[in-house]
């Protein structure tokens, strides 16, 4: 286990910073975190959630696949991927960690997505345990730990210091490289954070919802409840949920005629769209509320089925606040998953 | 503080459900928290006492939700803001619903909160809020109980209330106002009055955090067309996500320009946004400028009026004139 | 994937001078879609036309784009030849090397480069064409002439001998206009009334023409071939098929006062009146401004008076709908108010008098019966001045007057000057004048007559002011020959006041959609090639409406206003512009903004079931173009936010494809 | 002196009935103007949308002008009083968010101006190349 006071944090995003590009939350002007890349002088923000997921580290929302090259009558294909090379990400909490495990479900299953995996294996990933989880956090619901976080490097923070344990051998060797600006410390200060964290995390509001009736094999139960309709009626069917959510996963291959060639990339998608998934037939999902139903069954239930009963969400709260008419996976999973929920 | 409550919105609701003026009711749910109301339909008391929810948090414009719902069975009832009211009127002036089939009740308004800004007050959870008189009273979840005064956490529209008018309605539960007030503009003029490169830079700070994800037009009650251009592969814009500035600037500026006229500046756009960019600032840019170059116009101020982009005088300004005429004035 | 051919033009060495005309249609060879591309001196020609015709059949051409000059020139004519060899015509685009090329840029790297980017535009546009086909409509064999003085007199007589309907609508009781009001015409001297009402008569006895006299057009919809015109005959409180018009109720109207306006207000009519003794229609109208029975219920002697009982007073304006395929727009002119003149003293000076009012002076049937006398004190006027170029030929930024010469002036002052130095030898008569414009057969002889033979006294120069002083009026001007000012002592001062459109031509300009100058004349098509047609299709312009004119020239052009009617009205088809709006019904709001915007009423709204994905059925407000009505300016296109509305032949595609053809 | 080599991509949407005529005129007349102005057809100045003239800079334009018939001389009446507002506002708005307003210009021209087309079009074009590239409302993806 090693330390750093808070205040020398800087001197450890500078020792990383000169072995890999470091990005790290950062408070934008509107005060909102973002992952940001560290230069001189940028400030880590200690806010819980940042408004995009750590996702787009590993599946950003629009890549270049490959251009075509258009002269005359003749074609030629360029590769043209921008994957980066080695980086570190600091601050990522539990939650989004897992989240990266449900993306490797679908990413690094055959057929491998190989932008997704050089961007995997390129990252050291450093999480921080949440000290102030807030209201909207519900990752407890998905067996996630926020007082253990996992990673490469899990961080733990206090008053005074920032705690750091290499868990991988990435993460140790990368520590390795920066031990100038770092202290050793014992077990001890983790386990009371640690401690602090659980006992916090039971009085959440949220403590207590359990996704238990959900899960792998329940299309039937679940598929055509009545209370769907009720559930979608005020959904707007924009892309909110889907862009701010870590597990979401869908992306539509799109080309861009530059005048001179095509550019071929892929983009975020949202199940939420009308024109998701159209085909020449139409759009198999003809009403929101289909739209809807698919977002919530794929994560509670089809992501179970098809991945050992892992469930596809992660329970960062990022849905609760941004989602403009506020429905959320909360009032689905207390809807649809009986009076256990309240 | 909203000083219309939330019973007397249920009694009404019941009243016009049993005398049968209504069978169905646009309003707001319950949610987990004092800020997660969500709109929904309710037809029946049971319902409503059990799960309409009218708090300072309660601002969603219902107007859009009547283009969907108005086709249903029998009456709906929708309570109008004045903000609701002028989309209201906007919406029937292009005829995307019948008017017959709704019953408007016009509720007064006298601002609401923006949660975003009462969340950043504290680095905490956030347990309840409770709005009492003047004051918000927040229980955080680490640092016990605050108090906030509510005029300074109000949503922005609501701190530069355009007008305390309600445009429309069947009924009126409380009085009518003519309250207006003439701030909106100063932030717009504002930026008028930077230099190109700043305002250039502002806007790129701004609209570089846009991730596309349609919330500002989806709950724009301007924003109703059956395919938007942007949707559709034919337009020459289409498109799902935003590769850089150019279709940054491209999408705003379009959706702006759409809206241009038939905005009735409702805010919600900027509501919404879950990235905090303030989009109302396009918009109201639009009106300022209509307002300045072609006379005082609000749009939904009556069913029928003719926006500014489909009308015309003969000695309208010309564009050479009317570039950078806002921060010369 | 269009089979695209691409022809480069030389045009002589007008392209080929300046633009590497080989190099072009080398370099056409490599765009997608170009299967042929080739050169030739003149591609206009009839050799270079079956060069284009042979190589649509040898490469089974899709589309064509030609490299020429401009497409206002000869797209017709190469549209023609894509028709001749079985391919749509509107799969033809033009580059227009030549006017926005050749001819403006003289390096020929820098011309041959920027015509092959023309040229890829135009192939760009022509991959995204698609065939169009000119809807068609009947034609409703009837006219309508607006306006009943001479030019729509001679329109409506000319359509009428070719054996179609025609209806004259005049705003004035009779009709006659202008030149009924005249004495004698020049440079002939023919009395006008011997030659106008015959014509009156002739029309108003013709088969073939309806007369609307005392009624104005005051709607107007429709489209070349079809439009629907309502007419509002104003009631005049006489029964217009039972006055026999023997004038008796005229006299006997107690109401004596009433200004006559066919005197111009130089003496006085009564409250029931028939305008003069030719009117046509020769019946009596009331003047409800003045009628006591109709003001206040008292008198009603003009009813107990009329043995023929025509006279009505509960009578009502009536509004008749009527469908036309034609309409002549025929409205004249007036002269121009004099208010801003205070320099003339015409305000002030009952003897300041205009050229249109010294013409009901010397006319037989005027306020004197025919005697010069002035109108203070009814003598003889011994000393006239007659002052040309009031209010013509005015510099862009004076405050009064019109820019534009008034044109027939010169002319009738010198018969006025002559007329009196022949009636009256004794009078001394001035013109002042800037020039003398007698540019007509037998005009300068004419004006030659007045100087030489009749000595009238030509002053070249302006009148600075006319004070009115005792019972004489001085003049004072300047002789710009002698170089000298002058000083006239006259006894009447007239007036060549400028002629400017009817203030109703402003307002009929709108409802018929066509354009009009900022003199508020109607414009015509072409200035020179179609000086008779609107740029509106189906609108056409007969006499002074369109430009000031003369007797003999507006009798021209209203011939040949009524020749283009005949030639319309002769077809039972009509072919449309292709180019016109169309709705995507499926993504259209109907939200009405393309209506609000389109100036032809094309666009109306139908209520429509539309199939949903889901197989529900749902009723929505959609737009439809009546492509019959649509002139294709695109107004629509961008009034609609959904993009559903779209111009065929310059689709949005079409012109993005261009757009980005040329910028890359 | 430093002589500017930058020569600006210049769009000129023409309405059908006065500026292309103006133009053509322009070229009857042998009145030059830069060769980087390439003019698009369009029936009425009415037809542009703001949408065509975002295209063009995205896709490398660095200037671009709207011609129409004068206020009042419309060939469809009032198709340039609609192109009047949409344009005073548009550029307005780009003005607004910083983008260059030397880049955007709406100029009447009748078909009997060719000398005013030939001297707009060197005018707009010196005024846009002394800006410089379009850098604002560029897409990268678009350059060659």
């Amino acid at each position: 286990m090693k330390k750093i006071l808070k205040k020398n944090l800087q001197n450890l995003f500078a020792a990383i910073s000169k072995e890999t590009d470091l990005f790290l939350p950062v408070l934008n002007s509107a005060k909102n975190a973002e992952f940001k890349k560290w230069t001189e002088g940028t400030e880590y923000s200690e806010e819980l959630n940042t408004v995009r997921s750590a996702k787009d580290f590993f599946f950003p929302q629009t890549e270049n696949i490959c251009d075509f090259k258009t002269s005359g009558k003749n074609i030629e294909i360029i590769e043209n991927s921008e994957l980066p090379e080695n980086f570190a990400v600091f601050g990522v909490r539990a939650c989004d960690l897992k989240s990266f495990e449900v993306l490797d479900n679908v990413f690094l299953s055959e057929p491998v997505d190989s932008f997704y995996k050089t961007r995997r294996e390129n990252a050291v990933i450093f999480t921080m345990a949440c000290n102030r989880p807030k209201e909207t956090c519900f990752c407890h619901t998905f067996n996630i730990n926020a007082a253990d976080p996992k990673g490469d490097v899990e961080c733990f923070e206090d008053e005074t210091y920032v705690y750091l344990n290499p868990l991988t051998q990435k993460g140790k060797d990368l520590l390795n490289k920066v031990t100038s600006a770092l202290e050793d410390e014992t077990e001890e200060p983790v386990k009371k954070i640690k401690a602090e964290i659980e006992e916090r995390l039971k009085n959440l509001p949220l403590y207590n919802l359990s996704a238990e009736s959900f899960g792998s094999d329940k299309t039937e139960e679940f598929f055509n409840r009545k209370e769907w309709d009720e559930l979608s009626e005020a959904c707007l069917g924009c892309g909110t949920c889907t862009f701010v959510c870590p597990t979401c996963q869908c992306y539509d291959i799109k080309d861009f005629n530059t005048g001179h060639g095509v550019k071929r990339f892929r983009c975020w998608d949202s199940c939420m769209y009308s024109d998701f998934t159209k085909m020449s037939a139409g759009q198999p999902r003809t009403h929101q509320k289909e739209r809807f139903r698919q977002r919530f069954m794929h994560k509670l239930v089809y992501y179970p089925t098809n991945n050992n009963g892992m469930f596809s969400c992660v329970g960062c709260g990022r849905c609760l606040k941004k989602c403009p008419i506020s429905m959320n996976i909360v009032k689905v999973i207390k809807k649809l998953g009986g009076t256990a929920n309240g | 503080m909203q000083t219309v409550t939330r019973n007397q919105l249920v009694e009404k609701a019941k009243e016009l459900l049993n005398n049968g003026t209504v069978t169905r009711v646009l309003g707001i749910k319950k949610g987990e928290f004092s800020y997660d109301l969500t709109p929904a339909v309710f037809t029946s008391a049971e319902e409503l006492e059990k799960e309409f929810e009218f708090n300072g948090f309660a601002a969603a414009n219902f107007s859009k939700y009547l283009v969907k719902l108005a086709d249903g069975e029998g009456k709906i009832l929708v309570f109008l803001k004045p903000c609701d009211s002028y989309s209201f009127n906007q919406l029937l002036t292009e005829h995307r619903f019948n008017r017959e089939n709704v019953y408007a009740v016009g509720i007064e308004c006298d601002g609401f909160a923006d949660y975003k800004k009462i969340e950043e007050e504290f680095n905490d959870g956030i347990k309840s809020v409770e709005f009492n008189g003047e004051k918000i009273e927040v229980t955080t979840l680490y640092d016990g109980k605050k108090e906030l005064a509510f005029a300074d956490y109000m949503l922005e529209r609501c701190k530069n209330c355009k007008t305390k008018k309600i445009a429309a309605f069947d009924e009126l539960l409380t009085e009518n106002s003519d309250e207006t007030k003439n701030t909106r503009f100063e932030e717009v003029e504002k930026l008028e009055a930077m230099t190109p490169d700043e305002r250039y830079a502002f806007w790129r700070n701004e609209l570089s955090r846009c991730i596309r994800c349609n919330a500002c037009r989806d709950v724009c009650p301007a924003c109703t067309c059956e395919k938007c251009v942007f949707n559709n592969p034919d337009s020459g814009v289409e498109n799902k996500a935003i590769q850089n500035s150019f279709e940054e600037n491209m999408f705003h500026i379009i959706r702006a320009f759409h809206v241009a006229g038939r905005c009735t500046d409702c805010g919600e756009c900027s509501r919404v946004c879950p990235q905090h960019i303030p989009l109302h600032l396009l918009n109201r840019k639009f009106i300022k400028d209509i307002n300045s170059f072609y006379g005082e116009y609000q749009a939904g101020a009556e069913v029928g009026n003719r926006a500014p982009l489909v009308n015309y005088t003969k000695e309208d300004i010309e564009p050479k004139d009317a570039v950078g005429r806002g921060s010369e004035e | 994937m269009q089979r695209i051919g691409v022809f480069v033009c030389w045009c002589g060495s007008n392209i080929a001078a300046t633009v590497d005309v080989k190099a072009v249609a080398e370099a056409l060879k490599s765009e997608p879609g170009v299967v042929f591309s080739t050169d030739y001196q003149y591609m206009c020609s009839q050799a270079g036309q079956d060069l284009i015709k042979e190589a649509i059949k040898e490469h089974k051409l899709t589309g064509l784009v030609i490299c020429s000059c401009s497409p206002r020139m000869h797209e017709n004519t190469f549209r023609k030849v894509a028709a001749d060899s079985g391919i749509n015509p509107y799969m033809v685009e033009i580059a227009n090397i030549r006017e926005q090329c050749s001819w403006v840029h003289k390096d020929k790297a820098i011309g041959t480069e920027k015509a092959i980017i023309l040229a890829r535009a135009a192939v760009a546009k022509v991959h995204l064409n698609t065939p169009l086909t000119p809807g068609e409509s009947e034609v409703t064999k009837r006219a309508l002439v607006i306006g009943g003085g001479i030019a729509g007199i001679q329109t409506a007589l000319d359509i009428a001998d070719a054996g179609y309907k025609v209806d004259i609508v005049e705003t004035k009781p009779t009709i006659g206009g202008k030149m009924a009001q005249l004495d004698k015409t020049f440079p002939t001297l023919d009395c006008a009334a011997c030659i106008l009402t015959p014509k009156m008569v002739e029309v108003a006895q013709n088969e073939n023409v309806r007369i609307f006299s005392y009624s104005e057009v005051t709607e107007v919809g429709g489209f070349v071939g079809n439009f629907t015109v309502k007419i509002k005959k104003k009631a005049r409180y006489v029964k217009e098929d039972v006055c026999t018009g023997c004038g008796l109720c005229t006299e006997k109207c107690p109401m004596k006062k009433v200004p006559n306006d066919f005197n111009l207000g130089m003496n006085n009519k009564g409250a029931i009146y028939i305008p003069f003794a030719q009117a046509v229609p020769k019946v009596a109208t009331i003047d409800p401004n003045y009628c006591n029975m109709l003001k206040n219920g008292k008198c009603g002697l003009c009813a107990k008076v009329c043995t023929a009982g025509a006279i009505d007073y509960t009578q009502k304006d009536e509004i008749i709908e009527e469908k036309y395929g034609a309409i002549v727009a025929a409205t004249g002119y007036n002269p121009i108010s004099l208010d801003k003149f205070d320099e003339f003293a015409y305000n002030q000076s009952k003897d300041v008098i205009t050229s249109l009012e010294f013409e009901r002076l010397t006319n037989a049937a005027g306020p004197t019966n025919g005697v010069l006398l002035r109108p203070s004190d009814l003598k003889h006027p011994k000393t006239i001045v007659f002052v040309q170029c009031v209010g013509s030929r005015c510099s862009a930024d004076a405050s009064k007057g019109k820019e534009y010469c008034s044109k027939i002036c010169c002319m009738y002052t010198a018969k006025h000057a002559m007329l009196t130095r022949d009636k009256y030898p004794d009078t001394d008569v001035y013109v002042f004048y800037i020039d003398v414009r007698t540019p007509g057969k037998n005009f300068d002889e004419f004006y030659r007559r007045a100087v030489e033979e009749y000595g009238v006294h030509y002053i070249k120069g302006m009148v600075g002011k006319v004070i009115p002083e005792g019972d004489k009026l001085i003049v004072q001007g300047s002789d710009l020959l002698d170089n000298k000012q002058l000083k006239i002592e006259a006894d009447l001062v007239v007036l060549a006041a400028a002629i400017e459109p009817d203030k109703s031509a402003r307002n009929l300009a709108t409802m018929l959609t066509a354009s009009m100058d900022t003199n508020d004349f109607f414009t015509e098509a072409h200035p020179k090639l179609r000086p008779v047609e609107s740029p509106t299709a189906g609108i056409f312009l007969s006499g002074t409406c369109q430009g000031p004119k003369d007797i003999p020239e507006t009798v021209s052009q209203a011939g040949a206003a009524a020749s283009k009617v005949i030639g319309l009205l002769a077809k039972d088809k009509l072919k449309g512009n292709p180019c016109v709006a169309h709705s995507d019904e499926l993504m259209c709001n109907g939200c009405s903004s393309c209506e609000r915007v389109c100036p032809y009423k094309a666009i109306t709204y139908v209520d429509k079931e539309f199939r949903m994905p889901d197989r529900t059925t749902k009723v929505r407000r959609v737009a439809f173009v009546n492509e019959a009505v649509c002139q294709g300016c695109g107004a629509c296109t961008v009034a609609c936010p959904s993009g559903a509305m779209d111009l065929k032949g310059f689709k949005s595609k079409q012109i993005m494809a261009e757009v980005d053809a040329i910028c890359k | 002196m430093q002589v500017n080599e930058f020569k600006p991509k210049i769009v000129a949407f023409c309405c059908n009935w006065c500026s292309y005529a103006g133009a053509d005129l322009a070229g009857n007349n042998r009145l030059n103007y830069p060769d980087n102005v390439k003019i698009i057809r369009v029936p009425c100045s009415c037809r542009v949308n703001p949408m065509f003239i975002l295209r063009a800079f995205q896709r490398g334009a660095d200037g671009v002008i709207l011609c129409g018939c004068h206020p009042g001389d419309c060939h469809y009446t009032s198709g340039n009083y609609y192109t009047r507002r949409r344009m005073a506002l548009l550029f307005s708005m780009l003005e607004y968010l910083g983008i260059e307003k030397e880049r955007t210009r709406v100029e009447w021209v009748s078909a009997a101006e060719g000398a005013k087309f030939s001297a707009t079009m060197n005018e707009f074009c010196e005024q846009v190349a002394a800006l410089g590239e379009n850098k604002r409302l560029e897409d990268l993806r678009c350059k060659q």
